[in-house]
């Protein structure tokens, strides 16, 4: 026990200062991709918590992405000299201000209706945010807005620090949803996924689980979204609150396997890695992305995780049967 | 109605379309030179018998040269639903790369380089953009950005632009702001026409040269550039057209799909001429949709020029539209040896490309915004030649107060507090294939056989169309509009 | 004083009419079995009863309150719990966790987002005591769906019972158990009913006989007859609607 | 002129009925939601545009192109649908967003990016007088087309003994299957129909704007939330909400112009705010 | 033989549910099917039908194996289904539920005396007759079982599956049920029951199989049952 536990500290600080010299050594282009990678790690997981976790598929989550993003770009706006981190917390703030409005009525839906819900409210905030195009800067969406100092530089100009910033936050939120799922509640949660009926007659109030899981998940993704409109100094209604951020999520959960916790995360990364490698050697993205999804879905339907669980246990069971 | 006021009315029509078609009859109006006008004096030229064998280009199949290269990244939607945009820059920009490379490149910090064009695919996404702009600056570590379709865009790759030191050739978007106070990049180069402009010169054209229609109904496309548009359209009447009505204005959406409910709106509010700075695929479809409910009034506009749609929606559905592009000079075209050189050079290389689009009718003529392009580009690369250095310090100091001599005479001038072009523009109105001839004036003397084209052009000089200028920037303070 | 009682209780699916006013009295502490042939509406009472539908027409009372119309998480709060027919766990978890959410909501915690549920030592504590009760503390990591059959109808019982209710209803819960099965069920629920008040719909004599202090036989939604064990198996009416005339 | 406004709209919901129709046949029988659908509907505006480009003639693009794609709605189904289940109704939604992927890619490769133009026949050019107004007589031909082919499938569900073994199956496909009818062959017939539909719409709005690779964007987003906000699987909502979208927007456009696209997306949230399933959408499924 | 089941196994996920039955039905036989709930009644009738795919077994219908056969062509074997729950086409009428049974649309020879018809079920149920184009949904449980029944002879089978056919109907009701089945089993069709109600069962059928522990645990005729009151209790009292 005690052996494992120092295994795991040594792990735990390779695995730090690992992180902390990463930007040095791959450069600009590549920390960014990092951080972008962080990011939607996050946004990802915080939707997982919603579909791998307690069942509800959402078509809109782009909605809490993009509140996070566009709250804490408007905050940064408007209120001169803000800081980094009550900006990210604004953003988060707005998204959960969101979430406790839509959860009375989307909490007693589940299913395709929960999923179609979401997908008419995503909808709406996003034509509404092109609308109000005054404040949200409609198509062009809002850019170039003051990026506070953490330490001495400005953000924008520095990488680096906007790395290290980003890192601690997304690690955290990484870290606080892993341990939601281990906390009494998280077993409630997935108790709702399995058999809502049962919870329901242990005496837990099944809506309102759903409302509080709802909240933190749209809490993760706001994070999730501020940090996005920061790294790109830019948060607009496409890039936001788009269909295709409310199903990039969803398809990188599947991708990386829906009941797992760390499935999205692989998702994501296979998600940047074929970005990042497709458009190095062909044009036709559409077409490498369709055929991903189609073989995803036909050879591994429960996702790489799934795959990758499948293997150990038949390696396991291989040893085993060479030891008897 | 009485017998008599019908015998009144009848002689009344007669007379206004007798008196319409004989002013209309380009003999009467065509290219008549304005005077007293400042000229601008070209301090460099397109020179056509530099031009390199072009008869290996192929758009399709393009020779791309690596190593140590000038690298310009054509920043365009190359996928979603404005993936051709993408495909026409490209195959402009790499015809210019292809003729400096058959002619052994520029020689820049002491070694003579080729050029490299990459596509840098936005997706029409914003975030996209931002992306791509990046990787473009941090991975390909390009020399030029080349953009793009949509002023929002623009703006990113501007800031990227800045932000990696790289120079932003603005060489299709019209957006007068992205120049202004706040978004001044001395890295970019808006080297086309702006709304503003445009705006102001159809006004121009319609209160000053035309002066008949006086009922206007804007219609746009439901975005920045589009309420920007309508904005300076109505200043432009204002300015130039103060008799000028406003019957309606309305913006739509984005790739919209049905535009009967705006159309009959139109044609119940008595227009005389509608206003559009819509883009394709929203301009073809509208200007389609339009004859499809028999609705034929003219469209001015800037975009409505895509042969394909033009000649799908045929002879009559395009007379009469007005467009503007950055190219046209005055009619007849092809008035010097080196303009028809040009012209025949690109039309039978044309002739040669199998693949779509590129094989399409769109490509035939070596003209209108296409043409632009081009000329743009090689302005840029004639700045990059004098400039003799790929820092992008060097190329600005020469693109400032530039002005560069397009094949057809018409001369572009780069302002130098706000890196805006200042230039001459040329409004044309489409007549059916049998009065193209006016601007057509080599065989076979109409551009397109199945669809109006362009015929007399008129002439709204850079003096009244100057690129509106920024006063809160602290480089154009105190400046006219010439920029001294 | 009863603890549950029904008051000309009805309940109808559209034009279907299932229950047609049931009179039911439990008193406190005692084993009370419904039976009656299939589709009687044994099943539709105890839905009826917990909240998983609302009564047509009639009350219920727990202790003297009106509870007609409680949702089910309230009845569990205030003392009702109940097993299902058809076996009703969470299929994706491990038997020690099935349980530990029952034992959670025995005490209360809901929303506790601060502390591992894995560190909770009483928690587990209780959760691996209960395990042991009933006898499945050996396949404590063993996924609910992949029990056998008669451990995870045990699961199922004991999942009822850990939120320590005072009134329990079953539902059928030897349905399908072999017979040994059947005995250690039995086994199992006089040891944790110890005290409880029980309600159970059942159809294997021998387990009503065995178990019950009171059995009241549900005949086309009305109640036929109600009474000690030996009273219903003399009973004419039941013998010809339910038991037949094969001789018990 | 507000006759005209609603002829409009309902031209343009007739549109969205036709695309939506076989969305929802395809969910309604098989609980597919078929994101292919809109790449399908596009797909058939191209084949309409080679057809047309071969024989000059735009009713055997009307009669060719839908079958060609439902053909391929059919093989679709046929050997990746069938082979999905595995994954479930989530896996096959992304399944279908993969093909949709790789129809748009394959239409750019073979027929490449730019408009390709498709004219209205003939004989449909050119308005008609109704009602003291001039309307074009492609939207009337628009207009009859769907409703015609609401006829069919009404008649096809509710006279034929397919149509009573498909509306059987929607309610009990094991039993369906148990009485001696194969049920496989019954849902590649379906998933055919659907895709028919789908090509259909492709080829009749293909002239009215214009045939290029953003087509299924542009449409199916409308398509979609007429489907879903008619309640999925309920093609009697599907024809009621998609008059009612086309009426909203006609009008929209007339009277609050500036807010024409909040409407309907508006209309949908309010609609499923309080019926989560759709107006006429069954309990959940 | 007209039905041979031979070690029949059937897994519902990882719960073994047929653990190795073995059942025979003669040419006319009625034959009843007992046990528990849960012992695997219904799921033996399933699994003869491929509703369910049996995991290993042998299943001939007159010689010929049909076992993971879908279920359609079990059914175009001769095989008819009438499961547990009825399974009426609640949207359908009452006409075209009886009409979906007919195998591949073909109408049975109406000179076939033996051909089952319309006319001939509505003759064997005049209550369905009354209801001719009423909807499937609104009719009472008994006009149900009557339908399913029914329905499943519109496909003219040589062997009939029924499952538990008068759960939930009224003692009348229940009556009435059992002399249908005596009357298409004295037609010649011959019936494999699943019953609970034991008195029905026992009337009906000549031989009895009794399911226990997910395996048929003995035959034993009718009369056995009735008398054996240690095998009823064995086997059945639950």
């Amino acid at each position: 026990m005690k052996n494992n536990l120092s295994v795991k500290i040594i792990l735990w600080i390779a695995g730090l200062i690992l992180l902390t010299g990463l930007p040095h050594v791959i450069g600009i282009y590549y920390t960014n991709m990092v951080v972008a990678f962080a990011i939607f790690s996050v946004f990802a997981l915080s939707l997982n918590m919603l579909l791998g976790f307690t069942g509800l598929l959402s078509f809109g989550h782009a909605m809490f992405f993009g509140m996070g993003g566009y709250g804490t770009a408007l905050a940064l706006t408007h209120i001169p000299g803000l800081a980094v981190i009550p900006a990210v917390g604004i953003g988060a703030a707005t998204a959960v201000l969101l979430a406790l409005i839509l959860s009375p009525l989307v909490v007693r839906v589940s299913g395709t209706a929960f999923a179609m819900l979401h997908l008419a409210f995503g909808q709406l905030l996003f034509v509404v945010a092109l609308k109000l195009y005054k404040i949200t800067g409609g198509e062009d969406g809002i850019g170039n807005f003051p990026m506070p100092g953490l330490f001495t530089e400005s953000l924008s100009t520095s990488p680096v620090h906007f790395y290290y910033l980003a890192m601690i936050i997304l690690g955290l939120c990484v870290w606080l949803m892993w341990f939601v799922t281990k906390t009494p509640f998280g077993q409630i949660q997935v108790g709702i996924r399995d058999n809502a009926r049962r919870i329901d007659y242990l005496g837990y109030q099944v809506p309102q689980t759903k409302a509080v899981v709802y909240v933190l998940s749209a809490f993760f993704a706001g994070i999730a979204g501020s940090l996005y409109g920061l790294s790109h100094n830019l948060v607009s209604a496409e890039g936001s609150l788009g269909l295709w951020m409310s199903f990039y999520p969803i398809i990188a959960t599947m991708i990386g396997g829906v009941g797992s916790f760390f499935g999205p995360i692989l998702g994501v990364a296979v998600f940047q890695g074929i970005d990042e490698l497709i458009l190095r050697y062909t044009e036709s993205t559409e077409l490498v992305m369709g055929v991903i999804l189609i073989l995803v879905v036909m050879f591994l339907p429960a996702g790489l995780m799934g795959f990758i669980s499948s293997l150990m246990l038949r390696l396991k069971s291989r040893s085993c049967k060479n030891q008897s | 109605m009485k017998r008599s006021s019908v015998g009144f009315l009848s002689v009344f029509l007669a007379f206004v379309v007798g008196s319409v078609v004989l002013f209309n009859s380009p003999a009467v109006f065509a290219a008549k030179p304005e005077k007293n006008v400042k000229a601008i004096k070209p301090v460099a030229s397109f020179d056509v018998k530099k031009m390199a064998d072009m008869s290996d280009f192929d758009p399709s199949n393009p020779i791309t040269p690596s190593g140590d290269t000038i690298k310009i990244a054509v920043v365009a939607a190359f996928s979603g639903p404005s993936a051709y945009n993408g495909q026409i820059y490209y195959a402009m920009v790499q015809w210019v790369a292809h003729d400096i490379n058959k002619r052994g490149g520029i020689l820049v910090d002491g070694k003579k380089k080729l050029i490299e064009v990459i596509k840098a695919d936005h997706q029409s996404k914003v975030d996209q953009c931002k992306k791509v702009t990046e990787r473009m600056a941090l991975q390909e570590k390009v020399h030029f950005f080349w953009g793009t379709d949509g002023s929002h865009f623009m703006k990113i790759i501007n800031d990227t632009a800045r932000k990696y030191k790289i120079i932003a050739i603005n060489a299709t978007c019209m957006s007068d702001d992205l120049q202004n106070a706040t978004n001044f990049s001395p890295y970019a180069f808006h080297a086309t026409f702006s709304t503003e402009m445009v705006a102001r010169g159809m006004a121009y054209y319609y209160g000053q040269i035309r002066k008949k229609e006086k009922k206007f109904y804007i219609l746009n496309q439901d975005y920045a550039f589009g309420r920007q548009f309508a904005e300076d359209f109505k200043k432009g009447l204002q300015e130039y057209h103060p008799q000028a009505q406003l019957v309606g204005e309305d913006f739509h959406k984005l790739f919209l799909t049905d535009y009967a409910p705006y159309l009959t709106k139109i044609q119940a509010s008595g227009a005389e001429v509608i206003f559009t700075g819509d883009w394709l695929p929203d301009a073809g479809n509208l200007l389609k949709q339009a004859r499809q409910m028999g609705i034929m009034l003219p469209f001015a506009n800037v975009y409505v020029d895509e042969p394909n749609y033009l000649n799908e929606t045929g002879v009559e559905g395009t007379k009469g539209l007005t467009n503007i592009s950055a190219y046209y000079d005055s009619t007849p075209f092809f008035k010097t040896k080196e303009h028809i050189q040009m012209y025949t050079t690109w039309k039978q290389q044309q002739a040669k490309w199998k693949e779509l689009p590129y094989s399409s009718i769109a490509f035939q003529h070596f003209t209108a915004n296409a043409a632009a392009w081009v000329m743009t580009t090689y302005w840029a690369m004639s700045v990059l030649e004098r400039a003799g250095s790929t820092d992008p310090d060097k190329i600005i100091k020469v693109w400032e107060n530039d002005s560069f001599e397009y094949i057809n005479g018409k001369v572009v001038k780069m302002r130098s507090c706000d890196h805006k072009a200042i230039m001459d523009l040329g409004v044309t109105e489409y007549v059916p294939p049998e009065q193209q001839k006016v601007s057509m004036n080599i065989e076979p003397f109409y551009w397109f056989k199945n669809a109006s084209y362009t015929g007399p052009v008129y002439k709204v000089p850079a003096e009244k169309v100057l690129p509106w200028m920024d006063q809160n920037l602290d480089r154009c303070k105190g400046k006219n509009g010439w920029g001294e | 004083m009863n603890i549950l009682e029904t008051r000309n209780l009805q309940h109808s699916f559209g034009p279907l009419k299932v229950l047609f006013g049931v009179d039911l009295q439990i008193a406190q502490g005692e084993r009370h079995a419904v039976i009656g042939p299939n589709g009687a509406g044994k099943t539709t009472l105890f839905n009826t009863i917990t909240g998983t539908y609302r009564p047509t027409a009639g009350e219920v009372f727990f202790n003297g309150k009106n509870i007609t119309g409680f949702p089910p998480y309230r009845l569990a709060r205030i003392g009702v719990g109940r097993s299902f027919q058809i076996t009703s766990t969470f299929a994706n978890l491990t038997a020690f966790q099935n349980i530990r959410l029952a034992i959670l909501a025995k005490d209360g915690i809901r929303f506790n987002l601060f502390r591992k549920v894995d560190q909770m030592k009483k928690i587990s504590q209780e959760t691996d005591e209960m395990l042991q009760r009933i006898n499945l503390y050996e396949d404590r990591h063993t996924k609910a769906s992949a029990l056998s059959y008669g451990k995870s109808r045990a699961l199922e019982i004991s999942m009822a019972l850990a939120t320590d209710p005072e009134l329990v209803l079953l539902d059928e819960f030897a349905a399908g158990m072999s017979k040994e099965e059947t005995q250690d069920a039995v086994a199992l629920i006089r040891r944790l009913t110890e005290g409880k008040t029980v309600v159970l719909i059942e159809h294997d004599m021998d387990v009503v006989f065995s178990l019950a202090d009171r059995i009241t036989v549900l005949h086309y939604g009305k109640i036929l007859a109600t009474g000690k064990p030996e009273d219903i198996r003399n009973n004419q009416d039941v013998k010809d609607a339910y038991l037949g005339d094969l001789e018990v | 002129m507000y006759i005209s406004q609603a002829m409009h709209g309902i031209a343009y919901g007739m549109i969205l009925f036709l695309i939506a129709s076989g969305l929802n046949i395809i969910f309604g029988m098989m609980g597919i939601l078929n994101m292919a659908h809109a790449a399908f509907f596009m797909l058939a505006g191209y084949f309409c545009y080679t057809v047309v480009g071969i024989t000059g003639n735009f009713w055997l693009g009307l009669l060719i192109a839908p079958v060609l794609t439902a053909c391929l709605g059919v093989l679709m189904e046929r050997i990746l649908i069938r082979r999905s289940h595995a994954a479930g109704h989530f896996g096959e939604l992304i399944l279908t967003m993969g093909v949709a992927s790789v129809i748009v890619a394959l239409i750019k490769k073979i027929w490449g990016t730019e408009s390709l133009p498709l004219r209205v026949p003939d004989i449909l050019q050119g308005m008609v007088s109704i009602a003291g107004m001039n309307y074009p007589i492609y939207r009337l031909f628009v207009i009859g087309l769907a409703l015609g082919v609401l006829a069919l499938m009404m008649l096809l569900l509710y006279r034929t003994r397919l149509g009573k073994i498909v509306r059987a199956a929607v309610s009990d496909r094991d039993m369906v299957n148990a009485l001696g009818i194969n049920i496989n062959l019954v849902f590649m017939f379906v998933f055919g129909v659907g895709t028919w539909m789908a090509g259909l719409a492709g080829v009749v709005i293909a002239p009215l704007l214009t045939v290029f690779p953003g087509l299924a964007d542009q449409v199916g987003m409308d398509a979609f939330i007429v489907v879903v906000t008619g309640g999925l699987g309920s093609l009697a909502g599907a024809f009621i909400v998609a008059i009612i979208f086309g009426l909203l927007n006609s009008f929209g456009v007339q009277f609050v112009s500036q807010f024409a696209p909040v409407l309907m997306v508006a209309f949908m949230a309010l609609v499923l705010a309080f019926r989560p399933n759709g107006l006429f959408g069954a309990k959940d499924r | 033989m007209l039905l041979e089941v031979k070690d029949l196994n059937t897994h519902y996920g990882p719960s073994h549910v047929l653990q190795g039955v073995h059942l025979e039905i003669a040419e006319g036989e009625l034959v009843a099917l007992l046990g528990r709930n849960g012992m695997g009644k219904s799921t033996t009738l399933k699994s003869i039908m491929g509703l369910v795919k049996p995991t290993s077994g042998s299943i001939r219908l007159d010689g010929s194996e049909i076992a993971g056969l879908p279920p359609f062509k079990v059914a175009r074997a001769g095989i008819g289904y009438v499961p547990e729950e009825r399974r009426i086409f609640p949207g359908l009428s009452v006409l075209d539920n009886l009409l979906l049974g007919v195998k591949g649309g073909r109408m049975a020879d109406p000179n076939d005396p033996n051909a089952w018809t319309v006319e001939r079920i509505f003759h064997h149920f005049p209550k369905l007759k009354e209801r001719t184009h009423q909807h499937g949904g609104l009719l009472s449980g008994g006009e149900q079982q009557m339908l399913a029944i029914g329905r499943s002879l519109m496909g003219n089978p040589r062997l009939l599956l029924v499952d538990e056919p008068s759960e939930g109907l009224s003692p009348i009701m229940v009556q009435e049920v059992r002399n249908v089945l005596a009357d298409i089993n004295r037609a010649g069709v011959s019936v494999l029951l699943v019953e609970h109600n034991l008195k029905v069962a026992l009337s009906l059928a000549s031989r009895v199989y009794l399911m226990s522990k997910a395996c048929v645990g003995c035959q034993a005729s009718a009369e056995e049952v009735k008398t054996n009151a240690g095998l009823r209790a064995k086997y059945l009292e639950a």
